[in-house]
Formats: structure tokens, sequence, C-alpha cells
């Protein structure tokens, strides 16, 4: 089972990604950039389809783009400034901060162009017969060996819900 | 076009890493800011799951706890964000300098 | 060529799985078709069956008893004028009704109308059609935004927090009939063939199964999905006493129709999941009480039947009809429908054809009685007040889900939790 | 016109803090939106869906009947009041006959009585069906409009029957009646008094104890009595909130002395009690259609009334019970054949006044169910 | 009676008689007179089962104090005496029109109201043309 | 049959019981819509609508005697009558007779004040027209009654 058109639909979604990402942090309106970081996500949901990854796809679809973001594009609507929007958006350093932030990508670029050989050309065969059955591997994987992190997550969560309520609620 | 290897992804990643520090860095908004991390996180994630196809599925698990951590996150962030709207009317990072209100 | 078709019809796989794309993209044309059909019969029906609870007729005028209403509405929606609200946000407004469209569309890409009825097998079925059909709920805030009007934000606002809270209940209980693919067989599986396959071994529905737990479980699942498909009684969103039309309340024409589409097209998802994952999918009914190859054969001429006892009523209406000239027309238009019905029943006599649709009727059959179950609830229950739905959502559908997951998980584990017992007290 | 975007004449100083308070909304409902029965235009100040205030903007369907009135003959004004609570016309007409029968001193003879009682007992019946009609679709159940306006249809053929109009009956004349009964009235009134008890069970079996019904109106939109008093509320308003005032009993006009009926009066004056008290007053009325078929003397039909009517000076107010609370006219005549002023006291006016006591701190679902609630007609509203 | 006592003697029936209801205030117009308008106010008591009728008469112009404070109901009362009459109260919480429109002009309930004027005006300045009547 | 309150809730009793309502209004049968152009609404013999004079049956001679009282009655002065004296008869006899229907409201108090028959209001009902002018009745097309205009397009 090969996934079609691979280059095609790899450059395709990141040209989405990279795009919708750059919208996300150069749109005016929070609206917007939350709706181009939704593309985001999804594109890189297919990423992960075409990485054989599909439960983490689906979690990426249901937590992310379901969930999270309709949780950021619902503070957005509460929050929601007319002023805001035409404000300046950006902050006095912000010129220093693009180099600076670019140049760490130089240097990214430069670390993998380097060490391009210590990373394979092609995938293990090995892995390849797992996507079958990803999600039943991934469960035994998140209740066996990481068992602990995982409940120290769910510890996380729990403390997430209580602090967010606690700190929207004005009155307990 | 050339195979896809896990080079390609991992530009994509540190571009979107790139991207989001950028955010972070440069915009006044808090939203966006939130939403420039949650960037960050996923261009995490991308390397993490295009590693997992080298070295087996402990990738995709650490993804899925990065996104169970970017729940989280944005939950409180979020929580914040209206917190502080409700004193101040405003979301921008620069008049969050004051630690009290 | 026919050999060709006849040959991938009697292979045993759907096309996705066999990674054939000419007959993927026929399935996905066929399922559009099939659901923008259903859609429009569901239009019709549901103005009737309603009219009828309400001691009304329903639409008479467009062809006999009203049966080409559905297209006249349709074409008025085509040719209307379609409004932009001065201040909406363009792009997102323009948007917004395609992807509500879209998301609600592709969830039937997994729907599994028989064992090789479907567009594809995917392992992860049932999580992407919870996840395809969540992202619908950013369409309608979408909508509800840009539109720059307080009704619709308000529509959409209290659309998001319902589906993101509803989904949550839905998720449990489909945890829960997940659940119940792997205990005794051991064979856990998300995928939708797979859980109908599933329950043919287990050899019944999961609503029976561990019972009432897989009963408790649907009866959570049903209630979250009407709330999720935003109907009756939990169609707060539309409101249409409170917030005139919520979050298409500035919308028109055709991108109204969009959303009219995406909204029963969502409904028959969430009916097809709940048809897949308890009612047995696309098996007919009693296969143990009524087994054998004669009750086979006797049910597989169900289909046919079905379209003869409608013909017969098509006929008597024909028959009914008043018989005066200004009637003619509507006369001769039902009596050819009913020859069309009688014709389509002969057709599903030929035994190839007969074989082969009972596993897309039983499933047809499901649906429809959860898309009259819908009806059937907006004409009696008055409407939830916001935070009474929420109230019903997190404190009653959210527990009793939860309870059921770990109790099926008990009952499940029951052999070995209680030889671990035995061997702990011994 | 008012400015949608003003709040200051709201009362804000009593601000309640709730979760997610981020932004204040000023929410203009009406005059064209589909649960204001009418063109009422009600602007809402909202904290999220919370109703921080309110305020009524009324007057779109005036017509100016007070001054029409002063411009016409008694007996030219009588089929006007029909059109003011279009939906109760007989208890509208029942009221100014009465009224101007007072100021002429005649009293309409005891068969015209009987057959007023009767008919404006019919009108009531229709009159909370088309409330119960009303209030149900606003709260979201859309079927129970249906099956009122069918039974309410069988109370307009009786009309039709008697005097030749459905709603704009104009069925009364100053001094009497003017049709007589027609041949199976008696009839007509039991049919429909037994077919109905029936069919008023299946109301109460959709929605008395339907949870989401009862979830609605359970303890939204409370009136205390003393508000209520003080509000000058009245009709079914009043009785649910447990003050036991009627004016059928109170001051029994026309031969309701006569008729052994009850008042039916609620405990905490929330919107369920109003809608099990009006439901109530529809049995109680078919009671009293039952009695007085039973009872219909014989004997004339219109007093002795002079063909002009032209009414010593004096003024007089008379009030009637109508269904959607007390109806009152005041009328000043100058002994010329024109009322010199006729003042009408419309239930609902007063009534619609209430409404920003009952819905602050609620949603604004309940706004909805609160103008359902204290059944207004926005004919009389606004005269 | 005086209208300047209006008040106090509402106050007395409201909490010494127990006229707790205050069914309707209303005014009648009487142009010949000097004192052009008769104020009435009708109460009615649940104690007693009775109706009272208080009446004053005023002059245009003329201001009178507001019993809002004494019966809520009074509020929209008063203001569509107001909006009829042109009678103002005095420490009204908000006495602005309630039946006619914001800008109106006159007060329709006067006798001597020009009812036909204010049409063809009306006409005039929004159609543009003569009205007919 | 008693059953536990929490057992109705649990069970959904109060629910089920509405639904129960409205599935056994289902059948047709039970319709009241009247699909009027085809069914023709009973119109009970009290009926006011369409005015009409009526005339002598014998003679074809107007029953109107021009006594003006339906005018004097009407509240929204509709009606206009204006009669001559004819010499050789002795009798008044009618010149013309104009009755705006687009503003009567079917009180039916001409009816009542009309000594003698002449003025009925009928129990035709349909009287759409298309133009205003078309509501303006003469004593012929009262006499005739009026027709409905057909729609047409």
């Amino acid at each position: 089972m090969n996934p079609v058109a691979t280059p095609f639909f790899f450059y395709f979604l990141a040209f989405m990604a990279i795009v919708s990402a750059i919208a996300v942090i150069t749109r005016r309106n929070p609206v917007h950039a939350a709706l181009s970081l939704i593309v985001t996500l999804l594109s890189l949901a297919g990423f992960y389809l075409m990485l054989y990854a599909p439960f983490v796809a689906a979690v990426q679809i249901v937590l992310y783009a379901g969930g999270i973001m309709v949780l950021f594009l619902f503070v957005i609507m509460l929050v929601n400034l007319e002023q805001n929007i035409r404000e300046y958006q950006f902050n006095k350093q912000w010129i220093v901060a693009t180099i600076a932030s670019l140049a760490l990508g130089g240097l990214l670029l430069f670390v993998y162009r380097t060490g391009r050989g210590s990373f394979p050309s092609a995938f293990y065969q090995s892995y390849r017969g797992l996507e079958g059955d990803n999600t039943q591997q991934i469960g035994i994987w998140l209740y066996g060996n990481y068992m602990l992190p995982f409940e120290i997550a769910s510890l996380l969560l729990l403390v997430a819900i209580v602090g967010a309520v606690v700190m929207a609620k004005k009155r307990i | 076009m050339t195979e896809i290897t896990t080079m390609h992804y991992l530009v994509v990643a540190a571009a979107l890493f790139i991207i989001g520090t950028i955010g972070v860095l440069t915009r006044r908004n808090v939203v966006i800011i939130l939403m420039s991390i949650e960037l960050i996180l996923n261009a995490v994630n991308l390397n993490l799951v295009a590693f997992s196809r080298l070295w087996g599925l402990h990738g995709q698990v650490f993804a899925i706890f990065v996104i169970t951590d970017a729940a989280a996150e944005a939950a409180v962030g979020l929580g914040i964000i209206i917190a502080f709207f409700r004193n101040k009317e405003t979301v921008n990072v620069d008049e969050v300098d004051l630690l009290k209100w | 060529m026919i050999e060709y078709i006849k040959g991938y019809l009697s292979s045993g796989t759907t096309p996705g799985e066999a990674g054939n794309m000419f007959w993927a993209t026929v399935y996905i044309l066929l399922v559009i078709t099939g659901v923008s059909v259903a859609v429009l019969c569901m239009n019709w029906l549901e103005r009737k069956i309603l009219a009828h609870m309400q001691i009304r007729l329903g639409p008479m005028r467009v062809g006999p008893h009203g049966l080409l209403q559905p297209f006249a509405d349709a074409l008025k929606l085509l040719i209307k004028e379609d409004i932009i609200p001065h201040d909406a946000d363009k792009f997102v407004f323009w948007s917004a009704p395609v992807v509500v469209t879209m998301t609600a569309f592709t969830t039937f890409l997994v729907v599994p109308f028989g064992r090789t009825h479907a567009v594809t097998d995917m392992n992860i079925g049932v999580l992407f059609m919870l996840g395809v059909s969540s992202l619908g709920v950013l369409g309608i805030i979408m909508a509800g935004w840009s539109s720059n009007s307080h009704y619709p934000l308000m529509g959409s606002l209290r659309s998001s927090a319902q589906m993101v809270s509803y989904e949550i209940a839905m998720g449990l209980a489909i945890v829960s009939a997940v659940l119940m693919t792997s205990l005794q067989t051991g064979t856990g599986t998300l995928s939708m063939i797979g859980i109908v396959e599933s329950q043919a071994a287990q050899h019944t529905w999961f609503i029976f199964k561990f019972f009432p737990l897989g009963f408790i479980a649907f009866a959570v699942f049903a209630i979250a999905m009407v709330a999720e498909t935003n109907r009756a009684p939990f169609d707060l969103p539309e409101a249409e006493s409170e917030l005139v039309a919520g979050f298409h309340t500035e919308y028109s024409g055709f991108r109204w129709s969009l959303f009219f589409l995406a909204e029963y097209s969502a409904m028959l998802a969430v009916s097809s999941i709940a048809v897949t994952l308890w009612l047995g999918g696309w098996m007919r009914p009693f296969p143990n009480w009524l087994g054998g190859t004669a009750w086979d054969m006797a049910f597989s001429f169900l289909p046919a039947l079905t379209f003869f006892v409608l013909a017969a009523g098509c006929f008597l209406g024909t028959i009914r009809m008043p018989k005066i000239p200004q009637f003619r027309v509507q006369t001769i238009g039902l009596g050819t429908f009913a020859a069309l019905l009688g014709f389509v029943g002969l057709v599903l006599l030929v035994p190839g054809v007969r074989v082969r649709i009972q596993d897309i009727y039983w499933f047809v059959v499901k649906v429809a009685f959860f898309m009259y179950l819908y009806i059937w609830y907006r004409g009696t229950f008055p409407r939830y007040r916001f935070d009474q739905l929420m109230k019903v959502g997190w404190k009653v559908l959210l527990p009793t889900g939860l309870g059921v997951l770990i109790a099926t998980a008990i009952w499940g584990l029951m052999p070995q939790l209680s030889a671990a017992i035995l061997g702990v007290l011994q | 016109m008012t400015d949608s975007t003003r709040t200051d004449y709201l009362d804000l100083d009593t601000k309640d803090e709730t979760f997610l308070d981020a932004t204040e909304l000023v929410l203009n409902m009406g005059p064209q939106h589909p649960s204001t029965h009418g063109v009422l235009r009600v602007i809402l100040k909202l904290d999220g869906e919370k109703v921080l205030g309110t305020e009524c903007v009324i007057g779109y369907l005036h017509r100016g009947v007070e001054k029409i009135a002063e411009n016409r003959t008694y007996a030219m004004f009588n089929p006007y009041v029909d059109r003011m609570d279009y939906v109760a016309a007989v208890s509208n007409g029942l009221g100014y006959c009465e009224a101007v029968e007072k100021l002429l001193s005649v009293e309409a003879p005891p068969r015209a009585q009987y057959l007023r009682v009767i008919l404006t007992e019919l009108c009531r019946i229709a009159s909370h069906q088309v409330w119960l009609g009303t209030h149900a679709l606003d709260i979201g159940a859309i079927t129970p409009l249906f099956y009122c306006f069918r039974d309410r249809e069988e109370v307009l053929k009786i009309f039709e029957k008697y005097c030749g109009a459905r709603l704009t009956t104009h069925a009364f004349r100053i001094g009497g009646c003017i049709y007589e009964a027609y041949e199976g009235f008696e009839q007509d009134c039991k049919k429909f008094c037994d077919a109905f008890l029936p069919k008023l069970d299946e109301y109460e079996e959709l929605l008395t104890t339907n949870r989401i019904w009862v979830e609605r109106t359970k303890g939204v939109g409370i009136l205390n009595p003393e508000d209520c008093i003080a509000l000058g509320v009245t009709g079914p308003v009043l009785r649910a909130s447990g003050v036991k005032w009627d004016l059928r009993k109170a001051q029994p006009y026309e031969s309701y002395k006569d008729f052994d009926f009850e008042i039916p009066t609620g405990l905490h004056g929330d919107t369920y009690d109003r809608y099990l008290v009006r439901i109530e007053e529809m049995r109680q009325a078919v009671r009293i259609i039952r009695q007085a078929v039973d009872g219909l003397p014989q004997g004339p039909i219109m007093a002795k009334v002079p063909k002009v009517i032209k009414p010593p000076v004096g003024e007089v107010y008379h009030s009637i019970e109508a269904p959607k609370g007390e109806l009152g006219y005041f009328i000043v005549s100058d002994a010329s054949t024109q009322p010199y002023r006729i003042r009408v006291r419309p239930p609902s006016f007063v009534n619609l006044q209430a409404l920003d006591k009952m819905v602050r701190g609620l949603l604004v679902a309940d706004v909805v169910a609160v103008i359902g609630t204290l059944d207004i007609v926005l004919g009389e509203v606004d005269r | 009676m005086d209208s300047s006592l209006v008040y106090e003697i509402l106050l007395r029936m409201r909490h010494d008689e127990l006229f707790d209801y205050c069914v309707d205030i209303t005014a009648v117009h009487y142009p010949k007179r000097e004192a052009q308008f008769d104020i009435v106010y009708i109460l009615y008591s649940f104690h007693h089962n009775e109706r009272v009728r208080i009446k004053t008469q005023i002059k245009d112009g003329e201001h009178l104090r507001t019993a809002v404070t004494i019966w809520e109901t009074a509020n929209w009362l008063e203001r569509e005496v107001f909006d009829m009459f042109g009678i103002v109260f005095d420490g009204h919480p908000d006495l602005k029109r309630i039946l006619m429109p914001d800008g109106w002009k006159g007060h329709p309930l006067r006798k001597d109201y020009p009812i036909l004027q204010q049409d063809q005006e009306w006409v005039k300045i929004n159609l543009g043309i003569e009205s007919g009547q | 049959m008693k059953l536990n309150p929490l057992l109705r809730k649990i069970f959904l009793v109060d629910l089920v019981k509405g639904l129960k309502v409205t599935f056994h209004y289902q059948p047709p049968s039970e319709a009241i819509t009247e699909q009027y152009p085809l069914e023709r609404p009973v119109i009970f013999e009290r009926f006011r609508g369409q005015p009409r004079l009526n005339v002598n049956p014998d003679t074809g001679e107007s029953l109107c005697i021009v006594c003006n009282l339906c005018a004097l009655a009407c509240p929204e002065q509709l009606i206009v009558v204006k009669g001559e004296r004819n010499p050789a008869t002795k009798r008044k006899e009618v010149v013309s007779w104009t009755y705006d229907l687009s503003r009567c409201m079917f009180c039916g108090l001409c009816e009542e004040a009309c000594s003698t028959d002449a003025l009925e209001l009928t129990q035709d009902y349909e009287m759409a027209l298309y133009t205003r002018e078309g509501m303006v009745l003469d004593q012929a097309a009262l006499e005739r009654g009026q027709e409905p205009e057909k729609y047409a397009k």
C-alpha cells in the first residue's frame, strides 16, 4: 500500500503549512490568524498520514483542530476588540527578534546540511508493516512503557482544567 | 521530483519552528502569541513523528504527549487571557508587564 | 468492461483498500449523489411527517402530494439573490458554508453501507468520523463570526460550546462500543467495517451486548448526536424563537442551502455511526433467532417488497386523486412515480441484485429509523435553554458515559478479574 | 426612535458578576423578531447571554383608538374595540357595551346576559388557546400551536354562526345582543365543551409533565404578589402569584354571580404556574359555559335603548375580566351622541410593564418565554 | 380637588386607606376651561373591594408630582398621559413618549390637536406632494 | 400503576407520553387542512361579507329608498348615497350609490340600519382585486355582485 504521488503531496502540504503559518503571525485579525493556524494543523495531519501515523493524525484533527482551536476562536470572540485590530501589531523589538530567529533558522539549516549523512535517505523497511495496527501499537506503548508519563500527563490535564476554571471564573 | 526523505520533513519543521519563534517574539497580541507557541509545538511534533519512521513508535507516543501538553497549555493560557482581559480590557503583552493590577 | 465491473464486484474489498482509484472515484460520486438525494428526500419527508403530526397536510401543490417541492425549493434557492452583508468578513463568510458542507460529506468516506460498499476502510475509521465531523463546528463559528451581527455571533458561540461539550459524551459512548469489539474475542478495532464484523462474529448487536450497558451507551450516543447536529430539542444555535436563525441568519440563497445540506448530511453521518456501532451496520435483524438459509432468502425479498408497498401506496393515492381537470397532471405524475417505484422493486427481485442490495437496504432502513426519530423529536419537544443543555451534557451524559465505559471494561474483563481475585484469595 | 446603542436608561448599578463577562452587548430584539408577538421591540442589555436590563419600545401598532372614539357615535365606536385585543374581541365588546349601558343606566335582559357570558367564556378559551400555542412555540414546541388552533377553530365557527364574523365579531350591541341564538347554538356549545376537555388533557400530556417544559418554565420570571399589585398586573399573571382576585367574583358583572366556578391560583408566580392557571381557567370556562347553556332563559335579548344613544352628562368607569386581565373603559359623556372621551385601560399594556422586573438576571431564551407568558397582544398595548 | 394636594392624598389613599392597586391614570381635556385638564386616578383596594376615582384639574403647562413612587405601575401610565396630553409629571424616572415616535409633534388626544394639518405636513415633507385629504 | 418518580425520570416517561400524542395524530385523516380553492369553506348564514343592494325580484327595481340611514350608521363613512325625488312617482330614486369596500370593516351596522332590507352583507368572501379603484363599488356593481378578478399572468 504505497501512498500515491508522495512528492507532490509533500510539497503541496509543505507549501500550505508554511504559507498559513506565516499568515498566523502576520494577520492583523486574530480570527484570521486562528483560521490560518487550523490550515497549518490540518496540513500537519496530512504529513502524519504520509508518515504512517494515522492515530496521531486523527488525534491532531480531533484535539487540535476540533478542540483547541475551537477554544481559541471562542476566546477570541469573547475578547474581540475593534480597537485591538487597529493598533500596531508588532512590538518594539521586532526587527531584532526576527533577525535572531532567522539566524537560528540558518543555524539549523547549517546543521542539517552538514549532518545530512546521519539521516537515512530511505525509511527502514522494518516499520513498514506497522501501519495496520498503528493504533494498537501506540496503545500498548502508552499503557506499557510509558505508563508513568501517561499518568503524569493526565495529572497535568487535571491541573490545567482546575487552573483554567479558577482563572477564568471571577468568583468561585 | 525526488523521493521524500526525513530531511525534507525536518526542513519543514524547522521552518515552522522559526516562524513560530518570530511570532512569539514580535507580536503584541497574547492570543496570537499563544497560537505561535502552538506552531512551535507542532513543529516539534512533526520532527518527532518523522523520526518515529526511523526508530520506532516512541516518537508518535511523544507526539501524543506533546498534544496533551498543548491542550493543557492552551486551556491555562486562555484562562489567563480571559482573567486578564476582564481586568484591563486589553490583550497586549506590552501592558502585561505589571505583576499586579 | 462488463467483465471488469463484474470482476470488481465479486472482490471482497473496498476500493480504498484495493487502492483502486477508479472505483474509489465512482464510489465517492455515488455516495455524494446518494447523500444529496437522501437530503432531498429528508426535506420532503420532514415536511410531510411533521405536518401530519401537526394535523396538517404539508406541501400538496408542487407535484402530487408535494413530491416535487424539494426540487422547487432547491431551484428557488439557487436562483435567489446571494446577499453578503456589507460589514461581513467576505472571505470567511464565503468559506464557512464550504467548510461545513465539505466536512459533512467527507465523513461519508468511511461509512460502510455494506461489507464492500464503502469508499475505504480506514483502521481509524471511527476516529476519522469523529474528527472530521468535529471540524464542522469551525464552519459554524466562521459563519457566525463573519456575519458581523449579534444573533449569528450568539448562535455560533452557543453552537461551539454545545458541540465541544457533547463531543466528549459522544466520544465516551463510542469508546465503550469500541471496547466491546475487543472484549471476548480480543481483536479490538477502530475500523467501521471491522466493528460491524466483530458484531457479526460475536452474534450480537452491541446495543444488546452486556445488557443494559450497551443500551445505555447507545442512549448516551443517541442523545449526544441530536445535540451534535443542532436538532430539536437541542437546536439552540438556530433557535428561531430566540436567535431568529442563529448562525445562518445573514445567509441566503445558495450559501444557505449549503448549510441546510450540511445539517442534514451531518444527521445522516452521525446516524450511520450509531447504526454501525450499535445496530449491527448492514446486518439484517434477527440473524440468530430467524437464522438459516430459508430465512435469509425470505429477508432478501424485503427490499423489493418495500418498494412494492410504496408503489402500492402511490397507486392508491393516484386512484384517490380528485377527478377534476386541474389534477390531471398530478394524477399522471403520481401514477408514473408509482410505476417507477414498482419497476425499481422488480429490478430488486433479480437474484444478483437482490443479494447485493441487501446490505445497503438494511443500513438505509436503520438510518431512516433515526431520521424519523429526529423528525419526531422536533415535532414533540420544547427547546432546552442553554444552561440546561450544558447541564444535561456535563452532569448527566458525561458521568453516564464514563460509568458505562468503566462498567463495560470491568464486565468484559470479568473472567480475568475473577481468576486474579481467586488467585489472590488462594 | 430610541438609539439602540444608548444604554444610560438601564439601571446598571446592580451589576451581577458572572462567568466570562468579558463583553456587554446591546441587543435589539424586534420589532421584527419571530417571538415578540407582533411588533414589540425590546432592547436588551446583555452580559453574555444574561439580561442586565430591558427597555420596551412600543407604539408600532398605535392607531389612536381613543382619538377615533371622540369622533364616532357610541354605536359606531363599538366595532373599533374589537380591533384592540383582536384575539379576544368578544370580551372587548362586552366591556364597552357594559360601560355604555352603565352610563345610560340600563341593563341587558337576562337572556342577553347569558348569551354574553357564553360567548365571552368561549372567547376566553379561544384567547387562551392562542396564548398556549404561541407560548409553546416560543419555548420551542411547535406542535401544540396547531392543536390549539384546531380547537380554536371550533370556537370561531360558533362565533361565525352566531354573529357572522370570526375574529372581529361585533357580537354585542349597547343594550343587549342583536343576534338571537341560532338554531343548534346550545348543542354546538355543549358539543364543543365535550370535545374540548379531552383535547386539553392532550396538551397537558405534551407539556405539563415534560421535563424540558418544566425546566424551561419553573422558576422563570417570578413575580411575587406584592410586585404584582404594585405593578398593577392583573389577570392570570396576578392569580398565578397567589392573589385570588377575579373581577367575575370580586365585582360580578353580567350574570356571573349565577354560576358556580372557581378561581385557580398559583403558588410561586413563575411561568409554570401561569401556564397551569390558564389551563385551569379554560376548564373553568367550560364549566361556566355548561351551566349557562343549561340555564339559558327565554325572553327578549335587547333592552329598551333609544335608537340614537345620547347618555346624560357624566362619567363612568367599568371594567371586566378579559382573558388577559382587567379591561377597563372610562367614558366621559357630554350629553352628545359622541363620547367626549373614552379611555381604555388595557391589561396587556400594564402587564407588559412587568417584563423588565421579570427578566432581569435571566437568559435571552427566558425573555422569550416571559414575553410569551405575559400573553400580550400588541394591538391592545398600542391601541 | 386642588392639584397641589394630589400627591398627599394619593399617598394617604395608598397607605392609610389601603388602595394598593392603581388601576389607571388618565386625563381629559377641556380646551374651553381655564384649568384645561382633568387628571383622573382610578384606584382599587383589594381589602375593601372598592374603586375610587380621584380627579384634579390643572392648567396647561402646570406640572404634577409623579405617582411612580407610590405605585410602580404609574410609570407607563403617566408616560402615556404625557405622550397624549403633554402633561409633565415631576420626578418621573423616564418621562418620554411611549406610543408615538420620539420626534412626534403635538399631543394627539388634546381636543385641539390638528390632525389634518399634521398629516398634510408629513405628506409634504416625506412624499413631496400636496395631501389629498 | 404506581411508578417511582425516579424510575419515571430515568425511563423518560414524560417525554414518551408526549411522543405518543404526536404519533397518534399522524394518520392523514386527522389533518384539518382545507385545500382552499378546491375545497370551499362552509360559510354560515349570518356571515358578513360582500355587500349587495337587493332589487325587487319581480320588477327589478332597487329596494333602496335613499333614506341615508346606512351612510349615517357607517363608522368609516364609506357609503355615499345621493338621491332625487322623482316627481312622477313621488319617490326618492337613487342617483349615485358608492360603497368603498377597501375601507369596510364588515361591522354590519349599515345592514342593521337599512329599513328596507336593500343593503345586505352576503356570504361572498372572495373580494380580492388588483386595484384600489375597483374596490369602490357603484350601484350596478352592488346589485349584480362583484366578481373577483381572475389571476392571469
